[in-house]
Parts: C-alpha cells; structure tokens; sequence
C-alpha cells in the first residue's frame, strides 16, 4: 500500500495487467509517444502521459496509432474477437464523434447480433470532463450517451483507488467497457495497494453514510458531494452519498435502498442535463421508491450549453459544493418533514 | 460432416488442384443457387427484412477464400452472403437465419444484414457501409501480436470505398505494417449511384499508392484472376510483407437490394454481362476446355447444390420462432 | 386540404421550401438518385423514396452524395455558415456513430464557441425506428442521444399534418434541427393542407384529452398510446396523451400542466431505457410536479437490448398498445386513489 | 481601421506587389510575434487551456490567404492563430479571446482552439483533427449553388490527414467539383509521433490521384513558392476548375502545445531550420536583395506589430472576465 496518483493508479493497472497477460495490448495516439521521432521513442506516454514507461517494460505490447480513432477503436474490436485483450485509448472523449460507430454499432452488438456467439473483450480508456479551461470540444462528459447504448458496460472512478481495481476488472471483463477518466482527478493521490485487485463491475459504493438525504455523485462529483456533505453536516444535515462507479450495469439496488431509508435524492452529475445520468437516476427512482420520496428528486448538472473556455464562466458551469449544498438544502426543506 | 456443411465448406489450396477447382465451383454454384432462391422467395412476401444479393460477383468471394484457412478472417458487407457461405459458413444456418428462425446461425437475431460465425472467422455481414476494414486491422494486429501467420480480409463495395473508415483502415494497416487485404468489389453502383459520380469512375486501386501498398485491378468475373491476385497479396501479408488493395471490377446481377425495380440500369446490362462474363459459366468453359475438369463432375455439383437449397429452404420455412426469453438474452457475458 | 401520406408531407414541404427559397439545398445518399448511371438519372428518391420527383423541379438544388456521411453532414454545416438552407439526409439515424462529429462537436457548437457570430440554419432528416425487420443496425431510436447535445434542436412529427409543419419550421429554423422521420409511419395517411404551413418547434400538442393518467408519447408511441387510451376508456381510465413533437425544446409547461391535472405520467419511448426520453421527461416531472403525482411515474421503453431481426422477436421489443395500457393501469392501481 | 484591424488586414493581390509584398510581410511578422510572446506569456502561468503555436509555418497561411478575399473561406485546425490573423481576424480580439476575457472574439467562450470569425471568411479553429475539411466543402457547395466565385481552403496538419473526415471530404469535392483547396502542413509530427510512421513518411499530396484532383508539394518556409502554388489552385478552384490538394513541407518551431519538453525532437533540428530556412528571414533576404523593398520598409512594420502585440497582451491582461448571465446565451438563436 502507497499513496500513489489516480494516474499512477491506471498506470499501474496497465503494466500489472500487460505482465499478467501477453494478450493485453495498449494502443493510441501517441501511448508510446515518439514513434518514428528522432528523439526519445518513448518521450510522451498519451497526451497527460498516463501510459507514460509503459513502452520500456512491454515493447511489444504498446502501440502508437495514427490520428484515426475508427480505425484503431474498430481495431480493438476486431482484436478482441480474435484473440487479445486491447485497451485503445479514446485520448479525449470529446472525440467519439469521429469513431463511435466502431463503438456503438460494432463492438457493443456482436455478441447480440451474433446470437451470443461472440465475445468482445476489450476496454476504451478515455478522458472527460471540465475544469482546465480545454473549452466546449475538450471538456465534455458524454458517458449518458455510452449508457445509453445497450452492449457497453460504462465506469467511472472517481478516486485513486477505484480506477486501479476499476481498470483491472474492466480488462479482465469479456465484455467492451468505456473506462472514464477525469482529467481534474489524474493529480490526486490516495492509498493505493501494491498487488494487483479488482472491484467489480455493477457494485456501487457507500461513500459517506446519512440519514436525511441521499446524494447520488458521478466521478468527480463525487468530491463536490463530499464537500457539500462536511459543510451540511455543520448544519445538523447528515447526508449519504453514494458513488455508483459503473453507470452500466448501474447498482440500483444500493440507490433505492439508501433513498428508501432517506427518502430524499440529489443527483449530481456534471454531464449535460438533458437524458443524462441525472434524469436516468432520478427516473429510477421515482419509478420504483416513489412510496418512500418524501420530495421531489434533484438534480444538479451542467446547463443545457457546451462548456466555456473562459475559467470565469467554466468554474460556474461545473456543478460545485455550493450548488449541491443548495439543492440538498432544498429538498429538506420541501415536503413531509423528516 | 453434413451435407449441408459440404456445401459451404472449402480447403485451403496451395494449388489449384481438381479438388481445389471442384470446391472453388461448388462455392460459387452454392452461392448462386442461393440467391437466386433467394430472389424468388422474396417475391412471395415471405422472406423479412433487407435483402441484398451477390449473384454475379460470386468469383471474387469463391477466388479469395480458396486462399484462407479456418483461422484467417474476413469482415463482410451489407452483401455479405457470399463471402459467409465461401469462408464456410453453414448454409441452412444462413437460410434459418434469413427467415428469422430460431435455428439460424444467429439465433434469428442479426438477419440477412448480420450473418457471422467467429468460430469459421466470419466477422459478420456488416450493416454499416465501411464497417468492416477497422475490424480487421485488429485481426492482423492480433496476429502480429501472437506471432501466427493468420491474415484478415475485408471486403468493401465501390460505394464504401469512400467512408472515411475505409481510407483509415488502410492508413493504419500500412503504418501498423498489418497482414491484411482490402478488396474493393466494384459493381459499378451503389445503391442508385454511380461508381462514376461518386469517386470519378477512377481505378479505386489507385488510392494504394497513398498509403504505400501495392493496389491491382482484377477482373472480378474471373475466378482465375482472381484467385492468383488474391494468393499473391495473401502471401505476402502472411510473410510479413504487409498489407494491399485489390479492386475487382464486377457486377451485381440483381438489384441493390430485394425490391428495387433498377430503373437506374442501362439497357440490357445484366443480360450482357451474363452472357459473356458469368463467373460460373466462364469456369466451366475453362476447366472443361482445359480438360481439367468435366461437365459431369460439375452437373453432379449442381445437382448437389439444388437439393441443399431446396432443403434449406423447406427447412427454414417450417423451423420454429425464437421464442420470447431471446429478446433479451446474449447482451452481455455478464451484466 | 387532402389526404397525404407522412411520407408524402415531407416531399411536399420540400419542394414548397425549395421553391420559396433557391438557397434551400438537399442533399444525400441516392436523393436524386442515379446520378452518373446510365438509366434514369432520378430513379430513386432517397432510399424510401422521400426526395422522389423533386429533381424534375429542382435540378440545381438536390444532389446526390458519396457514402461520406462526415464530409456531406459537415458540408451542411459549412454551407449554412456560408448562405445556404441545407436539407441533408442521414439515411438511417443508425449511421450517425460515422459522422456525430460534425453534428455535435462542429454545427451544435458554433454558435457558442464563437461568442454568438454564427448562424447555423441546417436541418438533417433522419430515418428512425424499430417495426420493419432491419435488424439491429437499422432499426434504433438514438433520439436521446441528440437531445442530450445542447445546441441541437430535436424534432419528431408523429402523423403527416406535423410532419409538413414542422419540417418547413425546421427549415426556416435559424438553428441545427434534426428532424426524425419515423420509417414506419411513411406510409400512414392524414389531413395534410396543399398550402405551406409551419408548426413552431417546442410546442407540445394534446392529441388526446383526459383527467385520469398523462401519457408522454414519442413519434410512432403516439398511436401507440391512442390505441391504449381506446381501450382504457373502455374501462373507464380517461387517458391525456400529450405528443412534445419537439424533443428539443421540450415544452415542459404542457407536460406539467397535464400531469398537475392527471397526478399519473406514463411516458413511451421506443428507444433504449438507459438515459431515455423516458427518463428525461420522467425525471422532469419527478422534479418540478412532486407534490401532484399521485403515483410513481412509469416508463415504456424498448429493453437493454440491440434491436433483434426476427419477426416474433421484434414485435415484443417496441412498446405496444397492450405494454401501454398494462402500465396505465399499474399507475391507476397504485398510490393515492383518484 | 483600428490599428489592431490594419495588422490583421489583407487584401488580395492578383499580383505580389509591393503593397502584397508588404502586407505579406505584416501578416507574418504578426503571426510571429503573436505567437512568440505567447510562448513567453504562457510560461508565467496565466494563459489558461491548450495554446499550440504557428511559429515557423507562417509563410503558409500568408501565401494562401493573399489570394483570398475577405468573403472567401478557410477551415483551420487547433493551430489557428496564424490562419486567423492572415484571413483578417482583429488581432487584439484574438488575444482577449486566449486570455478569456469578454472582449475575446468569441466573448471569451471559445479560447484558442475556437477563435473564429465568421464575417471574415474565419469558419474557426477546430479542436477536433479533422474537423475542419467537410465544412469548406458546404461553402464550396454555397459557392456553387449561389453561383459566386467563392473558394474555401481548409488546412490539416500531417497527423490530421489520416482522419477519415480529410479523404471523405476530398473525395466529395471532386465529386461535386467543388471550389475547394485542401491544404496539408506537414511540420513532421503529431503531437509526439512522426510522419514517418503515422502514414510512412510518404507525400501526402500523392493521395490527391486516388480524388481525381492535382496535388503538388511546396516548401512551406518559402512564401513565394506556397504563394505560387495557392495562387494556380485558388484560380484554378474560382475558374471551376474544381479542387486541389497542396502539401507543404514545414518546421513547428516550438511544441505541439505549450508546456510540451520536446524530446521526441531531433537535436538542434528547430536551431538548424531557424537559421536556415525561417520564413521571414528568406522572405526579407529575397524582397531585399532584390530590390523590391528595403530594409527600413520592413523595420518599420516590425515595429509597428512589435507594439500590436504589447499593446495586444497589455490590454487582454486588464480586460474584463465575460460576465456571468453568458454562461448560458448564444446557445440557439432561438429556443
Ligand atoms: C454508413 C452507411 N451509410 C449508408 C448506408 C446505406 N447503404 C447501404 S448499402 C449502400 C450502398 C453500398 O454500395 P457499395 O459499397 O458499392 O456496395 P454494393 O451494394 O454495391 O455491394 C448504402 C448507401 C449504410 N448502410 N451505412
Ligand atoms: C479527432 C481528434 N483526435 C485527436 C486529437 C488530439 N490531437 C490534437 S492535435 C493532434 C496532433 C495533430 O497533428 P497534425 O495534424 O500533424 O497537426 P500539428 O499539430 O502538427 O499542426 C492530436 C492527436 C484531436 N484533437 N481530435
Ligand atoms: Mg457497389
Ligand atoms: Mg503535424
């Protein structure tokens, strides 16, 4: 056990899972970095330098690609069903318009189309969210789109830790996964073990626990939510928070059964709001623990526009620990008391 | 084995051998004959779904697979029966699957549009024009990566050739130094339009040169240009030499898809190409002129081949629904 | 006024549009069709024969397209920057995941990444829906995807007389529209006015009044539901349909007017369940009509699942009337007695 | 005119001139200091977001952008300053916009990889590679239909040109024979990885054959000769002469984006082009030693944009944040 960065943290799940399994090949736009350069062959390791060293220690399984996401996305399927286990990565998932029917279309229905004959192993590592002033083509969540398709499996860690054990059940899965990671997170440390560890797909966790409202927080808001949560604890306003860390399969069980002992639900979400993973919780549970809402389920998201370059206007376009505080504050003080 | 996997089964050949020219006949007559059944069961109203036939370009899938063994792949098109039943796949699977059957090789659920057997190294028709040829980059890097000697092969219609997907692929196989072979049927349209307004008319095979690998024009009528085309770029993406383009020119015997009253032809094309390029019969003129074959050794095939359809028909029509669970089954290996 | 099919609607607004604006430009896949063939040169009209006819009138103002969906959507975007009204024609809405790109990140976004300079009047048609054994590649929904991108407008007419009026509005939209012509329904008949007429977009319609369950009905779930409400009030459940024919703006008030009424919300959707217009319009009402929902909101939607080919297979994956009416009555069973 | 708006000012000049010469000059010498005090300013940490520089490619967006007028079009990349200050965009604008502020351009929302201005022909920046190509092909498209003799030219770095979008979009101007000039600057690298391997070290501009359209390599260090060669596909492209694909050959002179180490790079490889191949050095060796202009000409614009840029960066500093209300306008013209 270390205190290791979340990107150290998806470093580390590469290289364990490469020494493991010589199937396990890692491709992308400049994940060796320096191909064919006349300086360092390794000299970037992706665009963030997530995969940075990983090309000295497996030469034969780390790729450069072109500036062609259809194709080498399509390749990680294809490869998958024959034989290997690739992890291609999306640099920024801004960029699924250029390949996502390799995605969506390709991999994500085989195994559908094929009558269950088919089995695509394969993960697409990808970098969302805002916060770096990247603006509208850089900064985007879009993981209620890939939730949306049925076939995909989605994850998102929202620490350091889950995105090692995350990243590692997602290889190992026989199914394709998106693998979200936040760009704002890749600098945050946590205690990470050494050994190689899965958590599986589909489970939520438990983040704080409370009593009068629960907080449903997607990767990074997760963090918002924390904050928020400290701040209304000195209120008397004991929240619980949960992280579902895979939006599909989504872990309804442990939303409704917080929401059913707090009655109350704020999700927050920093994608677009309009069919995104707020709506798609918030409808889940009005749908099956309406009896137990004592308000109406909030939802805390981007507005309805691209993100802003300008930091003024992006630090007000990402949901915050105020918004959500608010929005807590709100449904506590709307409906039956508690 | 059953006579039904006879039909669609074939050998790698190093040679073109008699066992090798009867397989390579017995591909194209079993394709044939099942599109044209095909194009007559469609009529009556029966057959659900987007049809599209490869009556007509059956040399180009016959000349190809002769080439490949079990373990090598191929990533089909929207016209994907052809190259299903020429890499092996089981025929009436394929006939159940068209009819939405339980039985059909895809449970019923991927239709005319999405036949594949991974097992035989069929990736799938495809529904998505330039779907293909990324799939296959990835089986050439699979094989790099394993160090076999497999190779993949994707087939993209004149039309596809100009999805951006395509181009990539190439791109990508040539810098990834890929075993793998883009085929280019070109039958002249897609859909309604022509190969010569929608990239000039020009020789698709030229576009080889941007992405340093060698591009040939075939004559897709000619099982025997074909197949010697196909063996030389299949060699050498086996031993290394990376990937090619092969274009063959072609025609489609039917309409874009079941339906289409092909207003858009000119007079007597497909009359004409049928009576002086029909693959079928320019192979047997060939192996029976050559003495390499002879006609009775062909009709026996033919006989062969009529009954298996028939079957696969009879069958098909009378085999059982998927029942209701399969809606929601095989999604996921695990969810 | 007379009797024209969807289909036909949507030709004729064409041509109405391209008359009384030269800058009125269609485009795609075979719309002319057989451009540069040696029979006739508009032998097709698209795929299903939308754009049949108006090449004879319009010569210079339909083209047809390579199979180049990036480079034709993209080029609609460009020309609506630079003083053309395009029509282009995504054939199937299913081949999106080739050119999401030019929709989402190029023609959605101008207008804000650029500070408020451009103006981006395009409009793409698009072919959706489930019900004629195109399998699972043509045959999705994919509306939720679109609605989720801000900057887009979502419009999807469910009978002829909304198909013409919303699809001039569309072209006269000074905005990106995607416009869902629902394959199915092409053939359906109606009431259609010879003279142009425009529907504004973000306006709900009632299709169906009535005090006991609100139904949200998306396109073709529109008959859907009116065949439920047939025969719920058989039963004597009076049933309020509400059709948004936009999803893009969604005209929330005449939703939640409906269900403050009703206090029941039954929304059918044929796409995928996950981060649905189900989900939106259900979380919605969850949040803003809390205090008047006698009873959890219910959604029909097609499952987790690609949509499947056979015949037998394929009519149990779309909503149907029977579905509909099942989860009324759940509604009506549930909660507060009305 | 504003002083801000004379720099960024060009006409187009059917023949170099010397008012073209001069305004060449300006563009350059703009573009070059713009961009250099980029490099130094975002080493003080308070340029936020992404900046790549457009040092040492700058002969290419003047010598394309002299043939254009201002209701002509061009597409750009996220390396957009150079093409946004050759086609016109106010200088100062621009510099407000990479510091975020209100008075930015695009008001501040769209930073460095959006900087675009539609008034002036500027169809953006493009933070996606790739993205820029289909978009000229619908001015094109305009051009035609309205029957003006409007062109479009997009650039695409070498990385970019194996985007599926750049084939599609070429292919799609030759069918539509559209007024189109794809332009391709190949600086050697994407990000960290090289032509070399990323489409083989070929020349790109052989890829124009497989489109039916002429594509030609030029030195993009040396103005007169990319000058020569826009000017023959500009006239080309507004005679209806269709489209074309130019490939110049160029240097970056600093990382793909700030804050990039470079050890991908070759020793001494930027030092060795800056002494011998920088374009405002040969530009000013060869207008001078020919007798076009002399030297106190060109001192004199140096100083003048010397003092665009200070002024430039001293005013973006103090400029107003956008306030908070746009958040969420300019999203729809109407909703
Ligand atoms: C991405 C995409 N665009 C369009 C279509 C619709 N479509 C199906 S087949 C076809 C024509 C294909 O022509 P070609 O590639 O020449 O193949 P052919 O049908 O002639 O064998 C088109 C446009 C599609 N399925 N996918
Ligand atoms: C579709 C897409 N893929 C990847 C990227 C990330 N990216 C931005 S610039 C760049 C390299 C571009 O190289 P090149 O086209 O040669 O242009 P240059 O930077 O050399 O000017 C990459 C990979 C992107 N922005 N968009
Ligand atoms: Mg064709
Ligand atoms: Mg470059």
């Amino acid at each position: 056990m270390s205190r290791k960065s979340y990107m150290q943290a998806i470093n580390e799940a590469l290289a364990q899972e490469m020494e493991r399994d010589p199937t396990v090949v890692v491709f992308g736009e400049d994940n060796v970095g320096g191909t064919g350069s006349p300086g360092e062959i390794d000299a970037w390791g992706g665009v963030m330098g997530v995969t940075k060293g990983l090309y000295g220690k497996f030469p034969n399984q780390i790729l450069d690609t072109p500036i062609s996401e259809s194709a080498f996305i399509g390749a990680a399927a294809g490869a998958a069903c024959s034989g290997l286990r690739p992890v291609a990565e999306l640099m920024f998932v801004d960029f699924m318009g250029v390949c996502f029917d390799q995605i969506f279309n390709q991999a994500a229905k085989f195994r559908y189309m094929f009558g269950g004959k088919a089995r695509t192993p394969m993960v697409i590592r990808t970098m969302y969210g805002a916060g770096i002033r990247a603006a509208s083509q850089h900064s985007q969540a879009l993981y209620p789109i890939f939730t949306h398709i049925p076939g995909l499996k989605v994850v998102i860690p929202s620490n350091p830790y889950d995105a090692k054990g995350l990243l590692i059940a997602s290889i190992r899965d026989d199914d394709p996964v998106i693998f979200f990671e936040n760009k704002v997170l890749y600098a945050i440390e946590g205690e990470v073990p050494d050994e190689p560890y899965t958590i599986p797909l589909g489970e939520a966790e438990i983040v704080r626990e409370g009593e009068d409202v629960t907080i449903v927080a997607i990767g990074r808001m997760v963090s918002m939510a924390e904050q928020a949560a400290a701040s209304l604890a000195d209120d008397g306003i004991e929240v619980e928070i949960v992280d579902p860390r895979t939006l599909s399969p989504l872990d309804e069980d442990t939303i409704y059964e917080s929401v059913e002992n707090t009655g109350r639900l704020v999700v927050v979400d920093e994608a677009y709001p309009r069919c995104s993973m707020a709506s798609d919780i918030s409808a889940l549970v009005a749908q099956n623990c309406f009896e137990h809402l004592k308000a109406a389920p909030k939802m805390v998201t981007a507005p309805h526009t691209p993100p802003p370059f300008s930091g003024s206007l992006e630090d007000l376009y990402v949901p915050d620990p105020e918004k959500v505080a608010n929005a807590v504050r709100e449904t506590v003080g709307q409906g039956v008391a508690s | 084995m059953t006579e039904s996997e006879v039909a669609g089964a074939r050998e790698r050949h190093e040679e073109l051998d008699k066992g090798a020219l009867l397989d390579a006949y017995r591909t194209m007559r079993t394709i044939r004959d099942f599109e044209e059944r095909l194009h007559t069961e469609f009529a009556t109203g029966e057959i659900p779904g987007f049809v599209h036939l490869y009556a007509g370009e059956e040399a180009i899938a016959a000349g190809f697979m002769a080439h490949l063994d079990g373990d090598d792949y191929v990533a089909s098109t929207h016209r994907g029966h052809g190259h299903s039943i020429a890499k092996g796949c089981d025929v009436k699977g394929m006939m159940f699957e068209i009819y939405g059957k339980d039985a059909g090789i895809c449970r019923g659920k991927g239709g005319s549009m999405h036949i594949a057997d991974l097992d035989k190294g069929m990736l799938g028709a495809n529904g998505i024009v330039g779907g293909g040829p990324p799939l296959v980059c990835g089986v050439g890097l699979s094989a790099k990566v394993r160090g076999t000697d497999q190779v993949a092969v994707s087939f993209t219609g004149d039309g596809g050739a100009n999805q951006g997907t395509v181009f990539e692929s190439m791109n990508l196989a040539s810098a990834w130094d890929l075993p793998v072979i883009f085929v280019i049927e070109n039958n002249g349209y897609a859909e309604a339009t022509a190969q010569a307004f929608s990239s000039k008319g020009i020789d698709i095979a030229k576009r080889a040169d941007g992405f340093s690998m060698p591009g040939v024009v075939v004559d897709g009528h000619d099982f025997f240009a074909v197949h010697e085309a196909a063996g030389e770029a299949i060699r050498r993406a086996r031993q290394g030499g990376g990937p090619s383009l092969i274009e063959c020119k072609v025609n489609r015997y039917y309409g874009h898809f079941e339906g289409d009253a092909q207003t858009y032809r000119g007079e007597n094309e497909v009359e004409n190409v049928r009576k002086e390029k029909d693959c079928l019969m320019l192979f047997r003129q060939r192996v029976t002129s050559a003495g390499l074959l002879d006609e009775a050794e062909l009709d026996k095939i033919d006989e062969e081949v009529k009954n298996l359809i028939d079957e696969a028909v009879r069958e098909a029509k009378e085999a059982p629904e998927p029942s209701p669970e399969n809606l929601t089954t095989d999604v996921y290996v695990s969810y």
